[in-house]
């Protein structure tokens, strides 16, 4: 292994919802595929763990904390100095947990017990947006075998991104940019639109139906308004919710947007040539195949 | 690297540029060295450096006697040049009056001096040339660089008590501390103050505690932990542990280090709202 | 409750010397006199105009004196009467304090408060606070014991400023 | 030779002799100290006949010092220190023992009480031996006040100095006075035309004859102390020669640059490269905005003269003053120097105005989305739309608008944690404007609370909704974004529990008062303290309300702290009576507790070695660097040297000098140490 590729070779955290047949098996597959051809090595982390979301924070945050922890110190031992988790709820849990500890002696030590690892804070935590940005921006460039025709693009953040900006410290918490400039670099338009940040509904999808329907009805309405054909997400629960949700909204306002949902590694993989069926764009509700025929050979 | 510090030493002679260079040139014995002072370029041979190095050339600063001699250029290692920041921030002397021959430095004495076990400025952070090989600068954790004070600290009370009673008992008050510190430059010393008379001038107990608690304290937030003062002291009193707990003490208060920063406030001559008041009651 | 009755027969009295800013912990104390609190008898008071004019020199030297404990003392930070005064003065004692203590001086010996104009009950809770603190200590002996041991001095630190004439 | 001193103890009726053998503590005074050379005790030293005991004794015994042992020196130490020098005696040599409030006050058991006051007693009789005769400190004073900034703050000082007889000049930075009082259109709780009652005022301190006005000029440099500062103005090149223009108007109406933003409508208005930023303006003379004109905009391109280049001179051409022209593209900076006794600092505020930090409410982001102050001139009839309320983005009248308040204040995430103070009146005065202009249009306001802490603002506030029908709802505003050409603002009404979206035209932000940018660097330049938020500090937030921490500088207006007119007007007025007071003697006296740093004969000079931790310590500015010099010029060293004027005395630089070469009268060395000297241990 050349010195190069060593120093990026980077611990992957898949987390239940997009490792190996679970929900959003698609978005994993996808920054795998991905990360082949224009890197950074992705090597996944063993023995990995739930991140200690969902139920896991809402209940006990001693419990939460020292699961996401685990990940970090697994990391750690296999000698990884920056992780990524590209479900965002798995980088916020985790970097909110590094944070925790940090500031909290006692909870630290607890911690330390309950995993029977020591804890340190020099593995550094990114979303899959950072990762893109901070390794393969010019590879994209360099081996970018297709470019779409009249594709514009939504990026659509959703909260997990972003929030609380004190902690994760990414981006714009209000106008984020990061995903327009992914989508930007491979040649779609980047629209300019009102809810990047906006909420989804998230987990109530099924407990708040109403409530859902009525967010990411907001969401696609902007989106469409703005002109967009297709929205990029780099969270599985924010495309659940847009993904899913355009029937419901079709029934209650009787308006079909029909906007395909895309993960931004999608994006990128179809514009390196990849066939869509490996990067799980056949795994859609809302038919993919406009976006995937917007794409064409480029002519060198 | 001595023939390219030579070679300096004759040009900025020669040229004019300083009237002295203050370095180092051989001792009596292959083991020590001395300070020497070069006032023609012809004289540059007696220029030396080796191990044995391991005096802070920047006390000279503050003589009378070297002073006359005209703008120096110095001969400084890492730690020696800390001094100059400090001096330069406490109005002592002006950047355009000296000339600054750093060198490269991978430790000093045998055995190794205790200042150089935990040396985080082998390349000097001020010079106007360097001698010798860049080195890496490495950032040393604050418990390692502190380390020698563990075993004083952990001490009781009536030990520690006890401790330094009988070191500053045997303290003689001949001032060779004071002397060789280049930052004590007053031109009165508190303790040649007599009316009133802070500080019982006679080699007694009670003023040596005094003199070697006030000695210490006029350091803290200044001291550049050159231990020339320890080294000098005709009866070992290992006076450096004060002034490294003062600098260990201002570190941890007020996240400041004399000598490394020329922007940095002096520690004592600032504050900051939230400063440590735990023991306030 | 009056301590002095409830005072028992040779019960060491601490002598404590106080160094107060004239603006915030001078006029508390004043004011626990307005108020007739009572407190211990062992505290004589050194005003100054501001604790950042306290040298540390001046402490060494009290308890060179033979003080048994030392109290500084001064205005709320924020309330200094010249702004910064007790902001520089707690830098001080937040290196002169351990450094003492480095030297076997009981920290207990020498505490460091704010009590300010309008807290005349705080000044009767540290005087007694630090009164009770220092008799459980004891007589400063070891400090003091330094005047007699060694070779007898020209002029002894008893009699350094006095005139004769 | 040794002090005759004299202890007179205080019985205080029987407040301290009741649990304090007062005779035992005049005769243990005198035992074993042959300084003391006359004792005696008295039932009230402080009456008359006490006083008189006190003078009369200090001449027949001859004294030359005096113990008063009674209570505390803040009581009377100035009492007895009065009596002393009538009686011939410096008074710095009378020492007080706070006997009644440190001992018999305080412990009842009357051995105990004695015990500590014979000590207390032999401690001051020990300072009184080293204390030193002190004269109190003459400053001459200048009589003419400076009164920095042309707002309502600034004029109203100018005008109450001026009116009593002073000379005042005044300096604005601006091309006219009148600040942002001027800008505003009606002002709360009465809604009269700010205007009509702001440029009267201005007119009138044009024609005061006692005031100097420098427009376009700013502060350059304030040394020297209360009574004698020296302050250097720089005046700025206007391009104008105020003395020859008329304010014919011909300049601004030929210049062709006229798509400049104009500042004092808050960009919401043009202006011309040569202009007045408004129509009253005092001077009503032009200013030549070198940034914006074409002239020199060609000239900085061609590296030339201004005066080389030919690209535009049109108003130059057009003055029509002979036979030299008022218009001159040569005129420089120019920096002069004024001599003054006291300063008032009235450089008021900024409006927030980097709105794009409130990205979430579309700040910096929609053009509909403008600040309390652009709404100002927006309903002002010599506005930019001559009083309509109009979008500034396609000129249409907004049927539906919502205020957001706090913004900028009250919001600790955004670092600005205070209260703005101003905005819950202004933003009903907002609702109520557009209410009378805007018939049929509705107004909501999004507030945290509504703060009316004034005569009438109760009443006021309660208009606006009650009679006015502006709806208020309590919560924050969580986003604002465009949808078509209306602005959706989504916010929390948190007293109904639900969520409010409104589809509005136009967005208020209520933008909070600001230090102004250069508030820090124009502190330091005259050596005055500011908080957290930048805004100019006063001494003591109660009693010295308008004393900045430098004796001689004033604080007026919103430079201080956010508040609205009245309060400025209030403030002003006492910055300039505090001036009054300071210019109406020829001669100043001020305490002697200063410091000073020891001068000694050649060839030392001092010992002081110029380390200046001392200056660095320093709350006031006071220690200054002093070269010594020999007789050929050259310098010997440099010392530390006390400015006796600025000094206060708090003695920081004495505790802080490790060679002890700096003292504070009152409190030197010798003091000191005799104090804790005299401590008796057993």
């Amino acid at each position: 292994m050349s010195e190069e590729t060593k120093k990026t070779k980077i611990g992957y955290y898949p987390g239940c919802a997009i490792t190996k047949c679970s929900t959003s098996e698609e978005y994993g597959t996808s920054v795998l595929g991905v990360s082949r051809v224009i890197g950074p090595e992705l090597v996944e982390i063993d023995d990995w763990n739930c991140c200690g979301a969902s139920s896991g924070h809402a209940t006990n945050h001693k419990l939460s904390t020292a699961l996401s922890v685990r990940n970090i110190s697994l990391a750690e031992k296999d000698g990884y100095d920056e992780v990524l988790a590209p479900c965002p709820m798995c980088s916020q849990r985790l970097i909110v947990s590094q944070d925790d500890v940090e500031k909290d002696e006692k909870l630290r030590e607890e911690v330390e017990d309950a995993i029977e690892m020591p804890i340190s804070n020099n593995v550094k935590v990114s979303n899959y947006l950072e990762i893109v940005k901070n390794y393969s921006m010019d590879e994209i460039a360099e081996k970018q075998k297709k470019k779409p025709e009249g594709l514009k693009v939504a990026s659509y953040y959703g909260c997990l991104l972003v929030r609380p900006p004190k902690i994760l410290k990414f981006d714009d918490p209000e106008d984020p940019k990061t995903m327009d400039e992914i989508v930007t670099a491979i040649g779609a338009e980047a629209v300019d639109w009102e809810f990047k940040t906006s909420c989804c509904g998230g987990g109530f999808t099924l407990s708040r139906t109403d409530v859902v329907v009525k967010l990411t009805n907001d969401i696609l309405e902007g989106a469409a308004d703005a002109g967009a054909n297709a929205i990029a997400v780099a969270c599985p629960m924010c495309h659940a919710n847009l993904d899913m949700k355009q029937n419901n909204i079709e029934k209650e306002t009787g308006r079909r947007f029909n906007i395909p949902i895309v993960y931004i590694s999608e994006l990128i993989g179809l514009a390196l040539g990849l066939n869509p069926k490996d990067l799980g764009m056949d795994k859609h509700f809302i038919d993919t195949g406009s976006v995937i025929n917007a794409f064409s050979n480029i002519e060198k | 690297m001595i023939e390219e510090l030579r070679k300096k030493a004759e040009e900025l002679l020669k040229n004019g540029t300083v009237k002295v260079v203050f370095g180092y040139g051989e001792g009596s014995v292959p083991e020590r060295t001395r300070p020497v002072f070069i006032t023609k370029p012809e004289d540059v041979n007696k220029l030396t450096w080796n191990k044995y190095c391991v005096y802070n050339l920047t006390t000279y600063l503050k003589r009378q006697e070297t002073r006359k001699l005209g703008k120096p250029a110095l001969i400084l290692k890492g730690c020696d040049a800390r001094t100059i920041i400090v001096l330069l921030k406490e109005c002592q002397i002006k950047r355009e009056d000296v000339y600054i021959i750093g060198v490269t430095c991978d430790g000093v004495g045998d055995p190794l001096a205790e200042k150089c076990k935990a040396c985080d400025v082998h390349t000097p952070l001020i010079y106007d040339d360097l001698v010798g090989e860049k080195r890496e600068n490495k950032e040393v954790p604050f418990e390692e660089r502190y380390a020698e004070l563990d075993e004083y600290e952990k001490l009781e009370e009536k030990d520690k008590w006890e401790f330094w009673q009988k070191q500053f008992e045997k303290c003689i008050k001949c001032y060779a501390c004071s002397n060789i510190c280049p930052l004590c430059f007053c031109d009165r010393c508190i303790v040649e103050k007599n009316q009133p008379q802070w500080i019982d001038p006679s080699a007694h107990p009670r003023g040596n505690l005094s003199w070697n608690v006030t000695r210490a304290y006029h350091l803290a937030g200044r001291c550049i932990n050159c231990e020339e003062c320890q080294r000098v002291c005709p009866v070992d009193i290992p006076l450096n542990l004060l002034n490294k707990k003062l600098a260990k003490e201002a570190e941890k208060s007020f996240d400041y280090r004399p000598g490394y920063n020329i922007d940095d406030e002096l520690a004592m001559s600032t504050y900051k709202e939230d400063d440590d008041e735990d023991f306030f009651k | 409750m009056s301590k002095a009755e409830a005072k028992p027969e040779n019960q060491f009295e601490p002598k404590i010397i106080a160094f107060l800013c004239n603006w915030c912990t001078y006029a508390g104390a004043d004011l626990a006199g307005t108020g007739r609190k009572e407190y211990q008898a062992n505290v004589r008071i050194i005003k100054l105009p501001c604790t950042g004019g306290i040298d540390p020199l001046f402490l060494i030297k009290a308890f060179e004196r033979g003080a048994d404990g030392i109290l500084v003392s001064g205005c709320h930070p924020g309330d200094c009467h010249y702004n910064s005064g007790n902001y520089h003065a707690r830098r001080r004692w937040n290196v002169f304090r351990p450094l003492l203590e480095f030297c076997g001086i009981n920290p207990d010996r020498i505490q460091f408060s704010w009590i300010s104009a309008a807290e005349g009950g705080k000044w009767v809770e540290t005087i007694n606070g630090i009164v009770d603190a220092v008799r459980e200590l004891g007589p400063f002996e070891s400090y003091q014991k330094l005047n007699t041991i060694g070779p007898e001095t020209s002029g002894g630190a008893a009699d350094a400023s006095s005139e004769t004439g | 030779m040794s002090k005759k001193i004299g202890v007179f103890v205080c019985h205080c009726g029987t407040n301290i002799s009741a649990t304090v053998d007062v005779e035992k503590v005049a005769e243990e005074a005198k035992k074993n100290n042959p300084g003391v050379s006359y004792t005696t005790t008295y039932k009230y030293m402080c009456s008359d006949p006490g006083q008189k005991l006190l003078r009369d004794k200090i001449k027949e015994e001859g004294l030359d010092g005096v113990v008063v042992a009674a209570c505390s020196p803040k009581m009377h130490e100035h009492t007895f220190r009065n009596a002393s020098k009538k009686a011939g005696m410096n008074p710095y040599h009378v020492e007080i023992s706070n006997l009644r409030e440190q001992c018999s006050w305080v412990h009842p058991d009357k051995p105990t009480g004695t015990e500590k006051s014979v000590d207390l007693v032999r401690m001051m009789t020990e300072k009184t031996r080293k204390d030193k005769s002190l004269n109190p400190i003459k400053v001459p004073v200048t009589k003419r006040a400076l009164v920095i900034g042309g707002g309502i703050a600034g004029i109203q000082a100018a005008l109450d100095i001026a009116d009593a007889g002073h000379e005042v000049i005044m300096v604005e930075r601006e091309a006219s006075i009148g600040g942002h009082m001027a800008q505003l259109s009606e002002t709360f709780p009465t809604l009269d035309c700010s205007q009509c009652i702001m440029t009267p005022k201005m007119v009138e301190l044009a024609q005061n004859e006692n005031i100097t006005l420098y427009t376009w000029s700013e502060i350059e440099a304030v040394d020297g102390y209360l009574g004698n500062f020296d302050v250097k103005i720089r005046k700025k090149a206007r391009s104008v020669d105020l003395d020859l223009c008329t304010g014919c108007s011909s300049c601004w109406q030929v210049c062709p640059s006229k798509k400049i933003k104009s500042e004092f409508d808050m960009g919401l208005g043009k202006r011309t490269a040569i202009y007045i930023p408004f129509p009253q303006a005092i001077p009503s003379k032009p200013v030549l905005d070198r940034e914006h004109c074409l002239l020199f905009k060609d000239a900085r391109k061609k590296n030339i003269p201004p005066n080389d280049s030919k690209v535009c001179r049109k108003c130059l051409d057009i003055c029509p003053i002979a036979p030299v022209k008022a218009i001159d593209y040569t005129q420089e900076d120019e920096i002069i120097t004024e001599k003054i006794g006291a300063i008032v600092v009235a450089t008021g505020y900024k409006e927030l105005d980097d709105i794009s930090m409130y990205g979430e409410y579309g700040g910096g982001k929609y053009k509909d989305v403008i600040t309390g102050l652009q709404f100002e001139r927006l309903a002002s009839a010599s506005g930019p739309s001559e009083g309509e309320i109009q979008r500034p983005s396609d000129g249409k009248v907004p049927e539906i608008i919502v205020f957001i308040q706090c913004v900028g204040s009250r919001d600790p995430a955004k670092g600005c944690s205070y209260c703005s103070k101003t905005c819950c009146m202004y933003t009903a005065k907002h609702t109520m404007l557009y209410k009378h202009k805007v018939h049929h249009g509705h107004a909501y306001v999004f507030y945290i609370d509504i703060r009316c802490p004034g005569k009438g603002y109760e009443e006021f506030s309660l208009r606006a909704i009650e009679e006015e029908g502006a709806t208020y709802l309590r919560g924050r505003v969580s986003r604002v974004y465009k949808k078509g050409d209306k602005l959706v603002v989504l916010g929390a009404d948190t007293l109904t529990g639900s969520v409010v979206e409104i589809e509005a035209d136009m967005v208020v932000l209520a933008s909070a008062m600001k230090a102004q940018d250069d508030a820090e660097k124009f502190a330091q330049k005259l050596s005055i303290q500011y908080d957290k938020d930048k805004f100019f500090s006063e001494i003591h937030p109660k009693l010295k309300p308008v004393e900045s921490s430098s004796a001689g500088i004033f604080l007026a207006g919103t430079c201080q702290g956010p508040k609205d007119i009245p309060e400025t007007v209030a403030q002003a007025g006492a910055a300039a009576s505090k001036v009054l007071a300071l210019l109406s003697a020829d001669e100043l006296e001020r305490e002697p507790v200063v410091a000073k740093v020891d001068r000694l004969p050649a060839p030392i000079f001092s010992t002081c070695i110029g380390c200046f931790y001392c200056q660095r310590v320093c709350p006031y500015g006071a220690i200054e660097s002093e070269d010594i010099k020999a007789r050929d010029g050259s310098t010997i060293k440099t010392v530390a040297r006390v400015n006796e004027g600025l000094c206060q005395g708090c003695g920081l630089c004495a505790a802080t000098c490790r060679s002890k070469s700096v003292e504070l009268a009152g409190f030197n060395d010798e003091q000191v140490y005799a104090e804790i000297n005299s401590v008796e241990f057993n």
